[in-house]
């Protein structure tokens, strides 16, 4: 397979098209998915999505499998969960991550635990992709990275691909996957571009990818932090420090053994989460180690995360919000 | 309504196993058997039964917390329902849901729903199933006056409508959302009137006359079928006992409630109006009753003697299809 | 209507205000000076003007996403606003809100809100407290057409009319959410129609109409306050520009378009009416544009010359009254 | 003041009076909050909610200041909120606190958010009391703890009593705190009795207790897995295991010194929480104790929690999913 330069936001583009190519079952709704186009009107175009993500989707599979909704994100995700318990396999979107306000109880109440309350005699393949995260001058209400709360309801599945050739894997394989799977786009890497392969493909849920390897220190990251990462790394390869470089990719499942190896060889972990740091990945990943990985630690657990405020509009604030290579630096020196 | 000695006898056996089924639910937390959180649909019966009186198999139904009517009435297996709310292995749902969460998709039950409101998207969306396959297909959710005071019963109507799609929204006026009666907390006398909100076809039924909701019904599921959208069928009904068993209902008028249950029980109404067309008889009926009773009581003591499910293997086991560690 | 030659010349400043503010955004955007999530109201001002025209200072207004001309008519600081889309210190929250977060508790103004239909709620909240203290004051809600397809306002109406609470829900009907066409998600031709899902008293404006809005607002308000409930009031309107600063519009047709802002710019049909009458003159008008174009440029020239807010004492301060640690 | 037996319940109910005598400001509202009663009708009693925890406040405080609201949550707390930010300072009820999927919205984008994106310019006085956790048999809808989302969202404080007496007086804190406070009555002590002093008193928000002292092991629970780790103190106590047991009471503000002061004198911690594993109390207890603490550590840090599951139905399934002092003394076991 040959690959080409995408941004991520045209990977998952891509990875919709393919996944609606290859099974009448998936369909795709949301707000303006479709986004005026084709509604009949000569000479009305699509827009595809607030950010363009979900173009030429109607065009090609028309407006029965790609569906407007009205702003109703609890009545559209609920509708997604009852479609998926009855034979479809949607692909909602939740346009930011923040409108889970609006829209928990069809995902805590109905699509993590129809399953289990079912005795097992149903499957809700459903698959709901959202925008989140910090950087676009959003503000409070548009710019949260709430895949904490996802990740800890059981029955939910949680993804966060951190390039655009991990995007395309992880939605087909979210698609394809037999449970509900909140499919995270994090603002910071929907622009960048990276190699693509062309074609069907799919990256396993539940895999954390090893980025680099360095026995000095492991950094974590998932996401948009993978990026804040490898600049920290860079920066440690020229002070003669060699970092692992972990991308979680899957939140839950949570790849716990990728975890442990790498920190059985560094025996030094800093965890970087663009999220606030209250009950959230970073705390996970940290218990983690001082529970069965133990007898590998040489040195505090650091968390590099948002401190425990809401998303500023200014610049200058929202700036220091998100994590720096500067503060995974800084952490790296704590461990002594 | 033309009604053939059968499908008399079946209509009035599936109230019967209803209303047989809570008696002994009541019975049994009485003597503190079972336990858990129960609604009883006592009351309501004609309109679980007439709905689904006109569903196919495949059509597909979605609950409430007071399930147990609907959940008979779409054909869900008693024995195995009477398990389930002993937490048994053997239960419909393997002992994890409970009285509120029974589920059968097999036979087209979407699910009881401990959410008010919550069950309405899921049957919006098996419609949408229905609608996108051409299954040909109908989704009926069923949910109370209270119900319609929640956001998911307004975002999935609209949905409905907009996209014409084959579902059937019945709302169980029974007068009162737990304690609170319906007038304090619905603005509007009817219901129904709510529809056109959403520019969606609306329907009244005397929710106690099992003929009356049967031929509303079959209107608003022909409608849904043809393709002419969903439908909002209004149920005026009353429940027998509390809002939970174990309610003490203080807050209800004593002599209305007394007038319902004396005048207005729908297995009576129904008799009496079969019975005097001549179609079955009195004895007929009694031998339903008989063989319900034995029915109810065979599944209690099937249900007494299963099994419990096993923490080691079942706890963590329906979680996912697949869950890779 | 009778209006004076000063309160004429007082609505049109706030017309033009917001127009000016919202022109000087547009060319601030082009020139790469200010950023975020910015949603224009022009072609809307009527509406606002409108309504706050009859409210107090101690009345309090929940605004939207497309909050500027809500803030400015309900008296907002404008130098204030202006510092607070650059992200100053000195914006009128400390630049922490921007353009969807503008909120002045000292002028009412309970801010605009970046969840569509959540500021509904929140007016309904004040107008319990201006209830239960029964301090004669009234709250407005501003929303979109598309924001009546969302719970929260379902469920605030229902419980706004069940309480007979002192609120004015306004629904500003411009015809699109984001880039969907009402019609399309909204299957009844008026959405005041729906309104009588909460017996709520409901009126539809022309919301281009300056006099218009404020006439029906004002029977709204006057029912508020006499103690007989909220209404619904739907101004039909148009927005002029994109969804957000950058949408290209290639959604909806230009020539609709085209006629909405040659012939129904509320600005000019406020200004022929006024001129009309005889109350102002041109000269009168064209010497409030400069007034206001002047304060405007001084707003951004303080604006840009105003301190940052600084990262150490002012990322973590004003989350909570009090945390100990 | 003198102490009575009271239950926790009949604690919180005198608690409500007792702020709503004190201040005009406070009012109470939710779903069947009054329930039935004084309305009118002749003879029509209250219910004072589901579980009864609110009975006679309507008796006392008429209709105006006790509503009964539609079934409606995201309009009642939205409404809660804009009232609290205008003035009053409401104590909502949510039924259940699974129904947080219901009202998230005015809780995670408005209460949580108002006063950081004003700019300090508004407070929002609000208190939602909550019913949370299992054991009653009430199945995957109405048994989650999911304090851990409140505790999460920055803006927002989270209180979990212990004990009646506890619950009396962090509750009359929270409501006359100016923050939005999320008060969890657990279901496990909803019915349990306790001396509760009588009159008026506070227990400050973001303290610990601790309860009972040892230097081998650190325990820490909060609300109904107190009893549990007393239960299991007690079993240690015979072996000649001595436990320090540290009821959290706050999980936002958490009391940081408090749980570094208990694992510096033990070394040795574990966590009892009854939520479910991921993004909880416990890992945020347990990356504590590898930050801050790191120095101070002896062993793993080992939580004890539900599974990763819904709340299945079944009572020996049930009784499975809840931490038991059982499994608190098996983690205090493998800490070697
Ligand atoms: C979202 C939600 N809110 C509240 C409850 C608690 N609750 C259970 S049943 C009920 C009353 C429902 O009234 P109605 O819809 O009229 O149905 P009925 O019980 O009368 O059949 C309430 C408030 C719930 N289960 N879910
Ligand atoms: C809960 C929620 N859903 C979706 C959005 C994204 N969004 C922002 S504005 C908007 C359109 C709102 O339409 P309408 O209510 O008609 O207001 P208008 O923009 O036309 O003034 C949408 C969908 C949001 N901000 N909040
Ligand atoms: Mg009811
Ligand atoms: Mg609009």
């Amino acid at each position: 397979m040959t690959a080409r330069e995408l941004t991520t936001g045209a990977a998952i583009n891509e990875a919709l098209a393919i996944a609606m190519r290859s099974d009448p079952d998936v369909i795709v709704l949301g707000e303006d998915v479709a986004g005026g186009g084709d509604r009949s009107k000569a000479g009305v175009e699509e827009m595809g999505g607030v950010l363009g993500t979900t173009r030429g989707l109607v065009g090609e599979f028309g407006m029965a499998r790609v569906r407007d909704t009205p702003i109703s994100e609890m009545g559209l995700l609920g509708t997604a969960v009852g479609a998926a318990a009855s034979g479809l396999r949607p692909v909602a979107e939740l346009m930011f991550m923040d409108f889970l306000g609006t829209s928990l109880d069809p995902l805590l109440n109905q699509a993590a635990k129809l399953r289990y309350m079912f005795g097992g005699k149903v499957r809700v393949p459903l698959t709901v992709r959202t925008v989140s995260g910090a950087g676009m001058r959003a503000a409070a209400q548009h710019s949260q990275s709430l895949y904490w709360i996802t990740t800890g309801i059981p029955g939910l599945k949680t993804v966060v691909p951190s390039t655009p050739a991990d995007a395309k894997g992880l939605l087909l394989a979210a698609i394809r996957d037999d449970d509900p799977v909140i499919f995270c786009e994090a603002k910071g890497i929907l622009n960048q571009t990276g190699e693509v392969p062309e074609g069907d493909y799919e990256v396993p849920l539940g895999k954390a990818a090893l980025l680099r390897e360095g026995s000095d220190v492991s950094l974590i990251a998932f996401g948009a932090t993978v990026s804040v990462a490898q600049q920290a790394a860079d920066a440690l390869a020229g002070e003669g420090i060699h970092a692992d470089l972990l991308d979680l990719r899957s939140l839950s499942p949570l790849d716990e053994e990728a975890i442990l190896r790498t920190l059985e060889k560094t025996g030094r972990v800093v965890v970087v989460d663009e999220a606030t740091p209250r009950c959230g990945i970073a705390s996970d990943v940290a218990a983690l180690c001082v529970d069965r990985g133990f007898d590998f630690l040489n040195a505090p657990v650091k968390r590099v995360t948002a401190p425990h405020t809401p998303v500023p509009f200014s610049a200058v604030l929202e700036d220091a919000f998100m994590p720096s290579a500067q503060r995974v630096l800084d952490a790296v020196a704590e461990l002594g | 309504m033309d009604f053939s000695r059968e499908s008399s006898i079946e209509i009035y056996r599936r109230m019967r196993t209803i209303r047989g089924f809570e008696d002994k639910l009541q019975e049994l937390v009485a003597a503190g058997r079972i336990g858990g959180f129960l609604h009883l649909y006592a009351g309501e019966e004609a309109v679980a039964v007439g709905v689904c009186a006109q569903l196919r198999e495949t059509d597909l139904v979605g609950s409430t917390h007071r399930g147990h009517g609907h959940c008979i009435a779409k054909g869900v297996d008693v024995k195995g329902m009477m398990a389930e709310l002993f937490g048994r292995a053997t239960g419909t749902c393997r002992g994890k849901g409970g009285s509120m969460h029974i589920a059968d998709m097999d036979c087209g039950m979407l699910g009881a729903n401990g959410i008010v409101g919550g069950g309405i998207p899921l049957v919006t969306g098996a419609a949408l199933t229905a609608q996108i396959k051409q299954s040909g297909a109908v989704a009926v959710g069923f949910f109370g006056d209270g119900a319609t005071n929640q956001g998911q019963f307004h975002e999935s109507l609209n949905m409905a409508s907009n996209w014409k799609l084959p579902a059937l929204y019945v709302c169980e006026n029974n007068g009162f959302g737990e304690f609170t009666p319906t007038e304090f907390v619905v603005p509007v006398r009817d219901i129904a009137d709510r529809a056109a909100s959403y520019g969606m076809h609306a329907l009244i039924a005397d929710g106690m006359d099992f003929f009356d909701v049967y031929e509303k019904a079959a209107v608003a599921i022909e409608r849904a079928r043809r393709g002419d959208g969903p439908t909002l069928l209004e149920c005026k009904t009353y429940r027998f006992y509390g809002h939970y068993v174990g309610d003490p209902t203080p807050y209800r008028d004593k002599e209305e409630a007394e007038q319902w249950i004396q005048n207005r029980d729908p297995l009576e109404l129904f008799e009496a109006r079969v019975r005097e067309s001549g179609v079955v008889s009195g004895d007929d009926l009694r031998e339903v009753d008989g063989e319900v009773e034995r029915l109810l009581r065979a599944a209690v003591e099937e249900a007494e003697q299963a099994p419990q499910p096993d923490p080691e293997a079942d706890l963590t086991s329906d979680v996912y299809v697949s869950y890779p560690t």
